[in-house]
């Protein structure tokens, strides 16, 4: 309700400072503690990924038979893995594939789930009915038999893996969306933009769709980090990104014998470390970033 | 007053789909007509469709009958595309400044979006007008780039009316424009519509329930009641010698800053709820209720026949839907007739 | 009349040192069972394991892969290799206490060859005249008939070298007293195929839930002489459950004899226990790289490249951890058919691997197109090296990897595929055009389509003679042309690699080709 | 003998340079019976005060300090089991916003029932029947069937009724309101108005009144205390203070109040500017950047709440301008003619 | 009111069933690999795939096969495995109680736990219980289930010896034997996503609804702490979360194919990762029927939920 609380008397600080959106939100972010760090972390490891070719000490896919899995040491500061290859170099390429995968997929499901969402609650009715079924469909379907089916067709490259996450994920965003729209599309300061003569595509696109952004960034967030997850599972199923190209995903799922998880740990403690690493620093970032988007928590 | 009629409604019906597939009549045959330049004030009971009324007027929500004439033009029968074309003469201002502004979007934004709309571009083309805009409602400039979160009430008031103006509309409806403000901001809020109808010949239709800033804003003032006008007339009429036991009711209950008139003045309590918005009784909607119906002695006219609204006859088009308002003063008994509203010389009598 | 075959005195499947316990013992087989538990007519590569405790075969092979007597203690064949007369031992009796006899082959054939039934086995039969044709549903008789309870002949079609191989010591009896009142339709589904509970195996199947708790008991009336276990529990597991199973001692034998197998890289675990065994023994399953000739592989020379820019001994050294050998032959090098004097041997090389490469022209500017399938991570492993060793002689391979599935489909029907890996069973046997032959493109495994109708009719030669010294030349041939030719890349023989756990159980000691458990002399510690 | 007696009660919410000071050095006392109305506009610290006494502020980010004596015993000092006791039972508080402070989710008897029940009033039945009873009268109508119904099911202002139902479950000494009649109409308004001044009456429950609509003072209080930004600014009984107004700021506030019973002047008179940032307030009269008479006395220090030197009757005031000595009371002269 | 509800929910279902079996029909045929490739050894000839194929019905066109299955289904046939040659319902049978109670309990334990967790957290924001769950919450997302339940296999099965590794129940023994102890590392590898995202919506939740006025209206009416907390607070912070469950469900189905494959434990998971590989078309299409109908379920129950904690909407 009318919160007369502390913005009501607030006095207007008479701004002369920048007040660009943009700006705006760095200058929160930079203010958050936790939201550095996310940040700062996320961007080394980044970094690293796009600079594996300059910081990595060997070729990720240059095997080597006579070292295999053997122990850090030997020149390999990681170590080496099944077939030898430098476990380091590879940590640092795998975060291609495995960022790309988690960003490319999210951003997939969020380009379906987003408009269908905001379609589907802000009109309403039969288009409703039909989006929320096919949601139902899709989240009734075992993600397994679509990996294997897209594995089969489209090959299990990172992009056929990108598509098919964006797919099965956008549903969960679609419903997000979906509700907020519900909710605001009596809102007030909606009804306004419609007394103003604007048309329905604007106040989604103006109106309604800025009111998502602070769920979207978060569950974006949340779904990085959840397809690193499923496509670690995936490659535990033989179904993730295609070797020899290096995901953590697949360096990880070397641990599913017993051997190489009890007596080498130096295979799959990194990429597991790494994945921790990288959830919890974008989660940080998140939090921050949401917090940041919404100019009435901008300042707190 | 008036030169012509802008707004002129008639017949106007407004139901909501209600749960279990009922319908519920909010608006039950309104006629209102307000000329060029007028301030028509609407009053009444919570939840008797004066907000309904008031969004139905601006094609916000479909009317389910009648006329809603514009400028000669109906809006019932436009198509979509013309009513947001049209949209640009009519404007509103809502009753909670703070809910009805985008919270993600800056002052400036907000004030420019009906310019958008209608013309295109960004705030960055139209920024002039926009500060313009803001001068006239006495924002300082400096705010352009701000939030609503971060504007007090008042402030977020006056963005809410210059995004209103800036496509310098005929026709304003306010719905409560000052029911969420401090009492202190209210009054500059006040003052502000006032300055701006009487510059620009605006026409203003004020929805507020608080019946002194009506008395102060209104040219002319409806009633309503249970989905219906029960009276309707000039300012001076309504309140000096309001005729519907209803409206009379209202003025004795809303209150006045002076202890002594206030507590010795006595009120017309009505008991009861008002009829449900889904089964309304057959004759007059008030009759249950009603004070001086009680007084007749529980005339059966009032329970069987649904009264029109008729000349009272003390003043031009002074009309109140009772069967019995135009006896009022001759033939009501006594007790009544004395609680009508002369603050004036009861206060002065107790002082 | 020529005759082959061995004495009754030399049984190998008796042990007269068992003694009947009274122990149980926990069996992990690595995939999914299958309902059918019928022997020749299950179709899950799995099942063997499960089926061999339950039937017996005709012939066994000794160490050197020479026949012995096993349900047979004598075979005779005709001069013109198309009449096997087999003598039954006598005594034998069902777990139920029915004797057997040679109606008891009969039913197992007429099963086999009825149309309503499938198998993948028919192979273990066809041989035989007519087999063919009732198969396919035409009314025939089939070349089989009993000579008295002891004594059946069979007569072929044609002569054929590996019959043998196929129905002496492959193929089962079926109790004919059960099969013959089960309706042909549910020969490969009914109660008693999915629970067989009259065998003539060392064990019969006592309950059964879905592929899970497999329940068998002792046969008493076993012929091969006592049965030490009492029971043996059967269940289908993955590979890490299956070794962890065995560590947390939950289950006590991992018998080598699923499709999957001991990944290497647990041996050292399961080694490191002191309690469990290891056991390793030859296999004659060859992992093989098919080159498609349809696609870029056409010329000898590129898949020579091939073959000389591949380390299959640093393969085997990282993938297998060395429990394996290259595949120089054709034949297992424990075959009788192997002879290292006529195949070439190929090392890596890639210098010469780059010569004859450019001499044929490659282009390295196209992608090779190498589908893996999915399941067995030694091949997932040995694909990317064999990538990277092909990287280094400029080939252009990319990996798609696929279910198992589809891997089939694309390199048997839709032969849409430039390299792929598939493991080829082997059966000791000396025919192998269903690997090599011409035809075998459409309808065998042949899946990169090799063509060479010199070697189409050394294999097709070779198949007449049924004496060891007809037959020896040809092999020889073949084996030394496939090896010059090199349609496809044979990468290894796997060892396979069994644990026990000796706390438990004792007396594991399956036999070399991976043929037989001989679950019968398994005893509780 | 006072029933309540709160002294030098300031409230602060958040700690360094965001503290905000939203109640300072508030002292006054009830009488059994007697209303106080509390008026003043938003966030002038009137429901910081009311929630004070409640002890319910968030313990997290507040610091009260003063003493709040109800009963003999701090307020402040109660341990949590004693505290228990009094709410609800001796100081009952109804709340401003009536959509929001009922249970969406309990039926409304059932939060009647269970005050009853948490203080050990009546039995089983006997509450149930009570519960309809006190719906029956604060003028629900259909009393017994609406104690089944759920908050949404009610209006706002059936809800505000059910609220004021729940305060007087267990017969308190203290009704603590806060801006009950703001959501209502008139008409409904007119009858909670009634319904208070008859409890005050007749069972001589002492009422703080908040709200900042000086026309309802007008009808129920007996004294009135203005507050402004967080402090009391004037404090008088009810016609003293409606019909002497000296501070500044309550002149204006009456002036600004469009009145019913006078037909349109031209323009309401308006208090200019805002009330200032609680972050950060002046250290002078807190009125001073908003008051037509500031000098610069006002802007340096802050005045006393004082007896207005001209007033006969008990009226207390805070503005430099209505003191008398060496260099303020300057309002005083000019009150007589400016402000009358 | 209630059952007309759910009637309507039901009947909102079945166009979702169709939904998901027509596709999952559409998508296993648009991929390569065939059913045969799996029951006929490569090696033995054309002939007895054809016959194989014509067994099954796999030469007859695709619609005609989809129609024939989903008439039957109707009829409560839903066909037999390939791979297994028995009824799929049978099999389906057979393994849907290990899902069910898999899933379930982790269902189960990641609310109950999760939810305590929550609602602790939130009493005393930024202490040290909310400090430590909101770093075990962090560790809940980031690790993948397999990766977890290996590590418990490994410590807790073979270091410790304290819980068995793998399977149901323990060999030998009939009946639930040691069900409990065999439940114990999967149902913990499979809850702890779902526990990490539980307690972090509670704890979010109950601080909002914590701050609601009702909450101090509660408080002002002289009630216990546990009463506000239990009877005010956490009730209605429990609304948001029964949503939250209704999409949990199918997303536990999923997560318990992986750690039905590490546990072994004898479920529908495994069952779909088989009869995916192996085409087994008959029980992939039960499977999707299973489940989209537990899906379908999983919304019902969860509005039914929703609407008995929300009156609002109890009444539409
Ligand atoms: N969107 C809606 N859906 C259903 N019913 C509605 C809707 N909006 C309003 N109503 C109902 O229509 C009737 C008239 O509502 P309206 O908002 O016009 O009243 P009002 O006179 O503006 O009241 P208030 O003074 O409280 O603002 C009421 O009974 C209300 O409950
Ligand atoms: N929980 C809180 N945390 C921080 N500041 C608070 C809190 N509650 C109130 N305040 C601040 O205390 C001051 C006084 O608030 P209070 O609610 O008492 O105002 P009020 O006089 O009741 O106003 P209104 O008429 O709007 O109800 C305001 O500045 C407000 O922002
Ligand atoms: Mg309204
Ligand atoms: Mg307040």
């Amino acid at each position: 309700m009318t919160s007369n609380t502390i913005e009501a008397v607030t006095a207007v600080p008479a701004t002369t400072r920048s007040r660009r959106s943009g700006s705006a939100v760095l200058r929160s972010l930079l203010r958050n503690p936790t939201a550095v760090f996310g940040a700062v972390v996320v961007i080394i490891i980044v970094l690293a990924t796009l600079f594996a070719g300059v910081i990595a000490p060997f070729n990720p896919d240059a095997i080597n038979l006579n070292l295999a899995h053997a122990a850090p040491g030997h020149g390999h500061l990681l170590g080496t893995d099944l077939q030898g290859r430098d476990v380091l170099s590879r940590l640092l390429y795998a975060g291609r594939a495995s960022l790309l995968i988690g960003v490319g997929a999210v951003v997939v499901s969020l380009v379906i789930g987003v408009p269908l969402g905001a379609l589907a609650g802000f009109f309403g009715g039969w288009l409703d009915a039909i989006i929320s079924r096919v949601t139902d469909v899709v989240l009734s379907f075992p993600v397994i038999v679509l990996a294997v089916v897209a594995g089969a067709v489209l090959g299990s490259g990172i992009w056929s893996l990108i598509v098919l996450l964006g797919c099965i994920l956008w549903t969960t965003i679609c419903r997000l969306v979906r509700s907020i729209a519900i909710a605001q599309r009596d809102a007030d300061y909606v009804v306004a933009a419609r007394s103003l003569g604007a048309s329905d595509l604007r106040i989604i696109v103006k109106h309604i769709l800025p009111s998502t952004v602070g769920v979207i960034v978060v569950n974006a967030v949340f779904g990085v980090a959840n397809v690193i997850l499923i496509e670690a599972s995936l490659s535990f199923l033989g179904l993730g990104v295609r070797p020899p190209t290096p995901s953590w995903g697949n360096m990880l799922s070397d641990a599913q014998s017993l051997g190489v998880l009890a007596g080498q740990p130096w295979m799959w403690v990194p990429p597991a470390a790494t994945i921790l690493l990288t959830i919890v620093s974008i989660n940080f970032l998140g939090d921050g970033m949401q917090k940041a988007l919404d100019p009435r928590l901008r300042n707190r | 007053m008036s030169d012509g009629l802008l707004m002129d409604v008639r017949h106007l019906h407004v139901s909501y789909r209600a749960r279990r597939g009922q319908r519920l009549l909010a608006v039950d045959g309104v006629d209102l007509a307000v000329g060029e330049g007028d301030v028509l004030c609407i009053v009444g009971e919570s939840g008797s469709g004066k907000s309904t009324v008031g969004k139905a007027m601006l094609g916000l929500i479909p009317a389910s009958g009648g006329e809603i004439g514009f400028d000669g033009m109906d809006l019932t029968t436009m198509g979509s595309r013309a009513l947001r074309k049209l949209r640009s003469r009519m404007q509103m201002i809502f009753q909670d400044p703070y809910a009805s502004l985008d919270p993600r979007m800056t002052i400036g934004e907000i004030i420019a979006e009906p310019l958008t709309i209608h013309h295109g571009g960004s705030l960055r083309r139209h920024r002039e007008r926009v500060l313009g805009a803001m001068r006239d409602v006495g924002l300082v400039p400096t705010l352009i780039d701000s939030y609503a979160h971060e504007l007090s009430g008042g402030q977020r008031q006056r963005v809410g009316i210059a995004r209103a103006l800036i496509l310098e509309p005929a026709l304003i409806i306010a719905d409560e424009p000052v029911a969420a403000l401090d009492v202190s901001i209210q009054a500059q809020v006040v003052n502000l519509l006032q300055d701006l109808q009487r510059t620009r010949r605006l026409t203003m239709i004020v929805i507020s329930h608080d019946l002194a800033v009506v008395r102060h804003l209104a040219d002319r003032v409806a009633v309503m009641y249970s989905g219906r006008i029960v009276e309707y007339g000039d300012r001076v009429s309504i309140y000096e010698h309001p005729s519907h036991p209803y409206t009379q009711a209202l003025l004795s209950a809303a209150p006045i800053p002076v202890p002594e008139i206030e507590r010795s003045r006595e009120r017309i309590v009505l008991e009861g709820e008002p009829p449900s918005p889904f089964s309304r009784p057959e004759g007059c909607r008030f009759s249950s209720r009603c004070p001086l119906r009680a007084a007749l002695g529980n005339p059966e006219i009032c329970a069987t026949d649904d009264p029109m609204l008729l000349d009272v006859g003390d003043s031009a088009d002074h009309t109140a839907a009772c069967h019995f308002t135009r006896f009022a003063p001759t033939e009501v008994d006594g007790d009544i007739a004395s609680l009508r509203l002369h603050p004036h010389d009861k206060g002065e009598k107790e002082l | 009349c020529t005759s082959g075959g061995g004495s009754a005195s030399t049984s190998s499947a008796s042990a007269g040192a068992v003694k009947a316990g009274t122990g149980t013992a926990t069996m992990a087989i690595f995939g999914s069972i299958g309902p059918c538990l019928m022997p020749n007519l299950t179709n899950n590569g799995n099942a063997r394991a499960v089926t061999q405790c339950f039937g017996s075969s005709l012939l066994a092979y000794d160490e050197k892969m020479d026949f012995i007597p096993s349900l047979a203690s004598k075979y005779t064949v005709s001069s013109d290799g198309t009449q096997y007369t087999f003598d039954l031992r006598k005594g034998v009796k069902w777990s139920d206490g029915t004797p057997f006899t040679a109606d008891d082959i009969e039913a197992a054939i007429t099963a086999m060859t009825d149309p309503q039934t499938t198998t993948n086995w028919i192979t273990y039969v066809s041989p035989i005249a007519g087999t063919s044709d009732r198969k396919a549903g035409k009314s025939a008789t089939i070349g089989y008939k009993k000579v008295d309870d002891t004594t059946f002949t069979v007569t072929l079609s044609a002569p054929n070298a590996s019959f043998l191989d196929l129905f002496g010591t492959q193929f089962q009896p079926l109790p004919a007293h059960i099969v013959s009142k089960i309706a042909p339709t549910d020969l490969n589904t009914g109660t008693f195929a999915q629970a067989p509970n009259v065998t003539i195996g060392p064990f019969y199947m006592t309950s059964r839930s879905g592929d899970d708790d497999m329940e068998m008991a002792r046969n008493p009336h076993f012929w091969g002489g006592t049965v030490g276990l009492a029971k043996l529990v059967v269940k289908s597991m993955t590979e890490t459950n299956g070794v962890t199973a065995i560590l947390a001692g939950e289950v006590d034998v991992i018998p080598a004899e699923s499709v999957a197998e001991i990944a290497p890289s647990d041996v050292e675990t399961l080694s490191s226990n002191s309690a469990i065994k290891v056991v390793k023994y030859q296999n004659s399953t060859c992992q093989t790289l098919y080159m498609n000739e349809h696609t870029l592989f056409s010329d000898k020379r590129v898949r020579q490249a091939v073959i000389y820019a591949l380390d299959r001994k640093g393969m085997i050294k990282t993938v297998l951890d060395g429990d394996g050998i290259v595949a120089d032959s054709v034949y297992p090098p424990f075959s009788k058919y192997y002879d290292a004097k006529v195949i070439t041997k190929y090392t890596q090389n890639v210098k010469k691997a780059k010569q004859l490469l450019s001499d044929a022209g490659w282009d390295a500017s196209k992608t090779v197109n190498f589908i893996v399938p999915t399941g067995d991570t030694t091949v997932t492993q040995a694909s990317v090296i064999i990538q990277q060793q092909l990287k280094t002689i400029g080939m252009n391979v990319q990996i798609q990897q696929v279910d198992n599935n589809t891997a089939i489909s694309r390199a048997n029907q839709q032969h849409n595929f430039d390299l792929t890996i598939l493991a080829n069973v082997g059966v000791n046997n000396l025919d192998v055009s269903r690997r090599f032959s011409t035809a075998a493109w459409k309808t065998g495994v042949n899946s990169g389509g090799y063509s060479n109708p010199q070697l189409d009719q050394l294999m097709a030669q070779a198949v007449t003679k049924s004496a060891f010294s007809d037959q020896k030349p040809l092999t020889d041939q073949i084996q030394q042309l496939i090896s010059q030719e090199v349609p496809t890349v044979m990468l290894w023989y796997r060892d396979s690699i069994a644990a026990v756990d000796t706390a438990k159980v004792t007396n594991v000691v399956p036999q070399r080709g991976g043929a037989w458990l001989q679950a019968a002399k398994w005893g509780s510690a | 003998m006072p029933v309540l007696e709160v002294e030098h009660l300031s409230v602060t919410f958040g700690s360094g340079p965001d503290a905000v000071k939203a109640v300072e050095d508030v002292s006054f006392e009830l009488a059994p019976g007697q209303t106080l109305a509390l008026v003043g506009e938003s966030g002038s610290g009137k429901s910081v005060t009311a929630l004070a006494i409640m002890r319910l502020l968030p313990q997290h980010n507040s610091t009260v300090t003063g003493s709040i004596v109800f009963d003999g015993k701090d307020v402040l000092k109660l341990r949590r089991g004693e505290l228990q006791k009094v709410r609800g039972n001796r100081i009952a508080m109804i709340y401003q916003d009536p959509m929001t402070a009922l249970n969406p989710s309990m039926t409304v008897g059932a939060q009647i029932i269970e005050t009853m029940r948490s203080h050990g009033i009546g039995t089983r039945a006997d509450r149930r029947e009570r519960a309809a009873e006190l719906l029956a009268q604060v003028g629900l109508p259909d009393a017994r069937a609406r104690v089944d119904a759920y908050p949404h099911q009610l209006s706002g202002g059936m809800r505000q009724r059910v609220m004021i139902a729940m305060a007087l479950a267990c017969e308190p000494d203290i009704i603590l309101a806060d801006e009950i009649t703001t959501a209502l109409d008139v008409t409904v308004q007119a009858q909670i108005l009634e319904l208070l001044a008859h409890l005050s009456k007749e069972r001589g429950v002492a009422v703080i009144f908040i709200t900042h609509n000086l026309a309802v003072v007008a009808r129920i209080g007996d004294v009135v205390q203005v507050m402004y930004a967080g402090q009391v600014v004037e404090r008088a009984s009810t016609s003293e203070l409606l019909n002497h107004p000296m501070v500044p700021y309550t002149v204006g506030l009456l002036g600004s109040t469009p009145r019913l019973d006078e037909d349109r002047s031209d323009r309401l008179s308006t208090i200019p500017g805002e009330p200032p940032n609680p972050r950060r307030r002046p250290p002078g009269c807190r009125f001073a950047t908003r008051c037509r008479f500031h000098r610069e006395l006002c802007d340096a220090e802050l005045p006393p709440l004082v007896q207005a030197a001209e007033a006969d009757v008990p009226h207390e005031v805070r503005c430099w301008g209505l003191v008398p000595g060496d260099g303020t009371g300057w309002l005083i002269e000019e009150k007589a003619g400016e402000l009358a | 009111m209630l059952l007309r509800r759910i009637l309507r929910r039901l009947a909102i279902g079945v166009p979702v069933v169709i939904g998901a079996t027509v596709l999952n029909f559409i998508l296993v045929n648009a991929a390569p690999g065939s059913p045969l490739n799996s029951l006929v050894d490569p090696e033995a000839g054309p002939a007895v795939r054809k016959q194989m194929a014509a067994r099954l019905g796999l030469d007859r066109p695709l619609p005609l096969q989809y129609l024939t299955w989903l008439w039957n289904a109707v009829h409560g046939n839903l066909g037999f495995s390939y791979e297994n040659d028995r009824p799929v319902v049978q099999d389906i049978l057979e393994r849907l109680p290990a899902t069910l109670l898999l899933a379930g309990t982790a269902l189960v334990l990641a609310y109950v736990v999760g939810i305590a967790i929550g609602v602790i957290a939130a009493l005393r924001p930024y202490g040290r219980i909310d400090a430590a769950s909101s770093v075990v919450g962090v560790l809940g997302i980031s690790i993948p289930s397999f990766v977890l339940g290996l590590l418990l296999i490994y410590v807790f099965a073979l270091k410790l010896h304290w819980l068995p590794a793998s399977g149901m129940t323990t060999l030998g023994t009939t009946g639930s034997g040691g069900l409990l102890q065999h439940l114990v590392l999967p149902v913990v590898s499979l809850a702890i996503f779902d526990l990490a995202i539980v307690t972090r919506y509670t704890r979010a939740s109950m601080l909002e609804v914590l701050t609601e006025d009702f909450i101090r209206t509660a408080n002002g009416k002289g009630l216990s702490a546990t009463r506000v907390v239990v009877r005010h607070a956490l009730r209605n912070a429990l609304t948001p979360l029964v949503t939250l469950a209704g999409l949990s469900l199918p997303s536990l189905f999923g997560g318990a194919v992986v750690v039905e494959v590490v546990f072994q434990w004898p479920g529908m998971g495994q069952l779909a990762v088989n009869s995916v590989l192996a085409r087994d078309y008959p029980t992939l299409l039960g499977l999707s029927l299973v489940f989209s109908i537990l899906v379908v379920i999983g919304n019902l129950i969860a509005d039914i939920c929703y609407t008995l904690l929300n009156p609002k909407v109890r009444d539409d």
